[in-house]
């Protein structure tokens, strides 16, 4: 079967609206969040009409039903990433998953392994979004760590130049986004995992930008930890996962302390349960787990090889438009390997947020100003950038829209 | 919805030819505001004397709408009492809260009243926002 | 008009199903969630269906409309604790919640009114479910402060003859539950909340089991925190509300760092958005913050009052025919003053475990074991109890049945 | 559902008199278990002598299944080798894991298929091989 984007849309209801008095939502803005399609919603829905209990906490047959949908969307996320299912641990979001990482460190006492100290140093990069540069911040001043990073090159790509210079002897840590939400570049991962493993520390992935859009395979990367978030994976808000290796999950400190991860608690102390119990404490967003399972079935099903070659040529047709348009400057690479589906660019003296009410008149959302990334913004000498970004619902027709749509408001704003 | 609602000449000719943008070297108070959600960032420099504002200067980066504001904003606030000044914002901020069922009190607000159909944008409240946000602040700290 | 249960009954679809082959469900469990109707999973649905976007993040139609239905429901919120609006966070959890105002204490810096030393002392209850004791044990670890507690009568109540002695003078939190999850209880705060204040501590206020159950007001309780979970509030899973005063959520330092909740960012540092952004880092539960919403607006319209005096009635005839069950023991006050619709009990030899799968083998859903509440089940001398628990949607003839099954427990297990 | 067929007999027998329910004083391990979502506890003594498992004793409070579950592991593994236990409780946590599929191998498992219906109730499958971990556990440590 061939990829039809039309056909796909047709599976999310919110297409079925108009934008700004009767014009067609021509959605570009899935880097911040997409779209639901049906079955999501449902099986959300679905949990709370027919199953809804606490999970893993009742004798009776709801709580085992609700066990059961909970338990198998895990399932579903660990082979979606060629995991294990015990790596496999539901947060709220990736911001969640990335602090979870941050704060257990800093929970690990002297001899963990994860234990961290003011010899110690913390690498990430500069085209960090704030969920993966700020807990780390954070982290460093805490513990006295250093916290150095890459920086990006003009062209937008990681400037791995210094590679031994900055992954030091003393690095406990290297986190860093699997793909910018900014410049759409795909970060190659080979050297610096093998320098971050060869002096000995973990690498942790922000793969928000990555997993929804392409085939991501943690035994394959070789990495140690991942986090991605639900609602950017067609899946619901609410929901994130923190994936992490077994045998580092079993060292790691746990985070948010409470109910259902405990082993034993008295008045003075509690020991933990294995993970991924260890870092779920509380009735976990069970509707939300299912939903994402479903998400990630209705991927699967659809194909992320399909939607990650559907992406990459909406994206080069639209950069090939957008570079025929005169004073309009695209932020990040222009050449097509190791780049995914996401455009930031300056348009002359316009201001992103005058071009993206211009284009939100036309029925067009886009995405305007830092992107959470504001480190890198300032670094490329931008105050701001408007952003447009595909998934497997758009089509030609989108970008033929949002294209016209800019050289309209170039004459507006003339 | 009619873009030119929004974009109105009186705000374009701001964002074109913003008035008053030049820091002046002395001054009472001196602020920087950011919004955080779009970077947009200005500095503005306040001086008054015996309770009126005898002068503002600013600099920024920002939307047409941030821009053209704070343009108005600095010349309509220049030579008020610090007393007319405060009611002049509060009926700018009113005005920016009435999404769309006002169109503000164009003897009191002068060319800000161009102003009015951002209220239907809440998005850009904050941009239009900014200017007035940081005189306040200024005028609190100069006093 | 009348309070009619079985009328509420029909707006939760769950009940439309049946459990163990044709019996209908008796749902005896809300303590540890509660069912939803069908206006709650529909909000969820609907945002997905028409409103869908990242909120704060887009200058486009679809972000100011996801934008409104959030803030939308922070309002909801506020009115319904009489709060004022931007005191109210959302977080996944009332655990989250304890564990951000635990955590954010532990941020603060010296010089901070929050900030804990090992001269310092925190105060919790023997009755704290795990979610309210675990993450202050952990902040005492990381600080060296010291950790006392209020014990628990023979009856099930607080016992205050200590008040001045475990609330010291370097005390700087008090958190307890506002009701007991196991027994019933509810806890008088006035004499706690005037020593705690006297003393310069802030009070923190569990109200899991509270503001689903009954009108809860935190003007008038005069308190500083306060915690509890949507999904006990026939709201979805996945959203938890953290609610503090004003003047204090100013000082009380962030604890998720990430997007949105930033004033600027640099590679070195970041500086804060004021409260509630400053608490909610990420792209927020949008969905289930506006379930919650729906959720609380058919709780405001039902009536909190009725609610509660509908709950207080079942229990005392609940009460009232356990006790005349042989070998029947209720553990928690049997007087009916100062308590809501939790009741737990034990039956003679038979393991709590037994008790309930013979319930649930006639379609009843209670909860055995300790609840979360290991500490108190240890000081009440029992392994484990059954609970069973009522909410809005639950009839005498629910009772009728749930008696029925105790008595035939005996006979089948004797 | 019918719940005799989780309450066999032979559970209910072994529940109100426990099989070797007394800790014998000396051994070559000892380890206590929890089961953390109820409480249940069990300590259990282990003794080996060339390669065979003298001797298994143990104390504990807990539900029905995971009491009468020990007692018949406790009478069964008795007299075997460390190989033919390991063996047994092999088949054992299949047979937990069957979803109510099978019956059991009841030549090698004896009383313990009567446990067969636990496999239907995954809440309780736990209970059922609480005294089955800890021997696993307590083999481990006297080898
Ligand atoms: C009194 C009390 N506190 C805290 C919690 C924790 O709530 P949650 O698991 O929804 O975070 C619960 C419920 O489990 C509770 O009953
Ligand atoms: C690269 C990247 N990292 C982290 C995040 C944070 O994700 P969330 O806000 O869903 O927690 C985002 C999206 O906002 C992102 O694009």
């Amino acid at each position: 079967m061939s990829f039809d984007a039309l056909k796909i849309r047709s599976d999310f209801p919110i297409f079925d609206r108009t934008i700004r008095d009767g014009k067609r939502l021509v959605y570009l803005d899935s880097g911040a969040t997409s779209q639901k399609p049906r079955v999501v919603i449902d099986a959300e829905g679905d949990f709370y009409r027919f199953h809804n209990a606490a999970a893993h906490r009742g004798a009776h047959q709801l709580a085992e039903e609700a066990t059961d949908a909970f338990e198998g969307a895990r399932e579903i996320v660990a082979k979606f990433l060629n995991a294990a299912i015990d790596e496999v641990v539901f947060t709220k979001s990736a911001t969640e998953s990335l602090n979870l990482i941050a704060y257990a460190m800093g929970n690990a006492p002297v001899g963990n392994r994860f234990h961290v100290t003011k010899s110690d140093r913390i690498v990430v990069t500069e085209m960090e979004h704030h969920a993966n540069l700020i807990p780390w911040q954070q982290l460093a001043d805490r513990t006295g760590a250093d916290l150095s990073w890459f920086e990006v090159t003009p062209d937008g790509r990681l400037d791995l130049s210094n590679l031994n210079s900055v992954i030091t002897e003393n690095t406990k840590v290297v986190s860093l986004t699997h793909q910018s939400n900014v410049l759409g570049t795909i970060n190659q991962l080979g050297a610096i995992i093998a320098r971050a493993h060869a002096v000995g520390a973990v690498v942790v992935l922000d793969a928000c930008q990555s997993v929804p859009h392409m085939s991501v395979d943690v035994k394959d990367l070789d990495i140690d930890f991942l986090a991605f978030s639900g609602h950017k994976t067609v899946g619901p808000t609410g929901v994130g996962i923190f994936w992490g290796r077994s045998s580092l999950l079993a060292e790691l400190p746990p985070f948010l302390t409470g109910g259902s991860m405990i082993e034993s608690v008295t008045m003075t102390g509690a020991t933990w349960a294995p993970a991924p119990r260890k870092f779920e404490a509380g009735v976990p967003n069970m509707a939300q787990a299912v939903g994402l399972g479903a998400a990630l079935e209705y991927l699967t099903n659809v194909g992320m090889d399909q939607i990650h070659q559907h992406e990459i040529t909406l994206i080069a047709s639209l950069i090939a438009q957008l570079q025929e348009i005169p004073d309009l400057h695209i932020v990040g690479p222009t050449d097509l390997a190791d780049r995914g589906g996401v455009v930031s660019f300056t348009v002359g003296d316009i201001h992103p947020h005058d071009l993206g009410q211009f284009l939100d008149n036309q029925g067009i959302a886009v995405r305007t100003g830092h992107h959470c990334a504001w480190p890198l913004t300032r670094k490329l000498g931008v105050p701001a950038t408007t952003r447009a970004s595909v998934y497997l619902y758009n089509t030609e027709e989108d970008l033929d829209v949002l294209v016209k749509g800019v050289i309209d408001a170039q004459r507006y704003f003339a | 919805m009619n873009l030119d609602a929004l974009y109105q000449d009186v705000i374009l000719d701001h964002y074109k030819h913003p008035q008053n943008k030049k820091l002046n070297a002395t001054y009472d108070a001196q602020v920087h505001h950011v919004n955080p959600s779009c970077g947009d960032e200005i500095t503005l420099n306040l001086s008054l004397s015996g309770g009126v504002v005898t002068d503002i200067s600013w600099d920024g980066v920002g939307c047409s709408i941030s821009q053209a504001s704070v343009s108005i904003m600095s010349d309509l606030l220049k030579g008020k009492t610090i007393d007319q000044a405060e009611a002049i914002s509060e009926k700018f901020l009113h005005l920016m809260q009435s999404k769309g069922s006002e169109k503000g009190d164009e003897d009191a607000l002068e060319d800000a009243v161009a102003l009015a159909g951002v209220s239907k944008y809440p998005a850009r409240i904050k941009c239009a926002l900014l200017g007035w946000m940081a005189f306040k602040d200024a005028s609190v700290q100069a006093q």
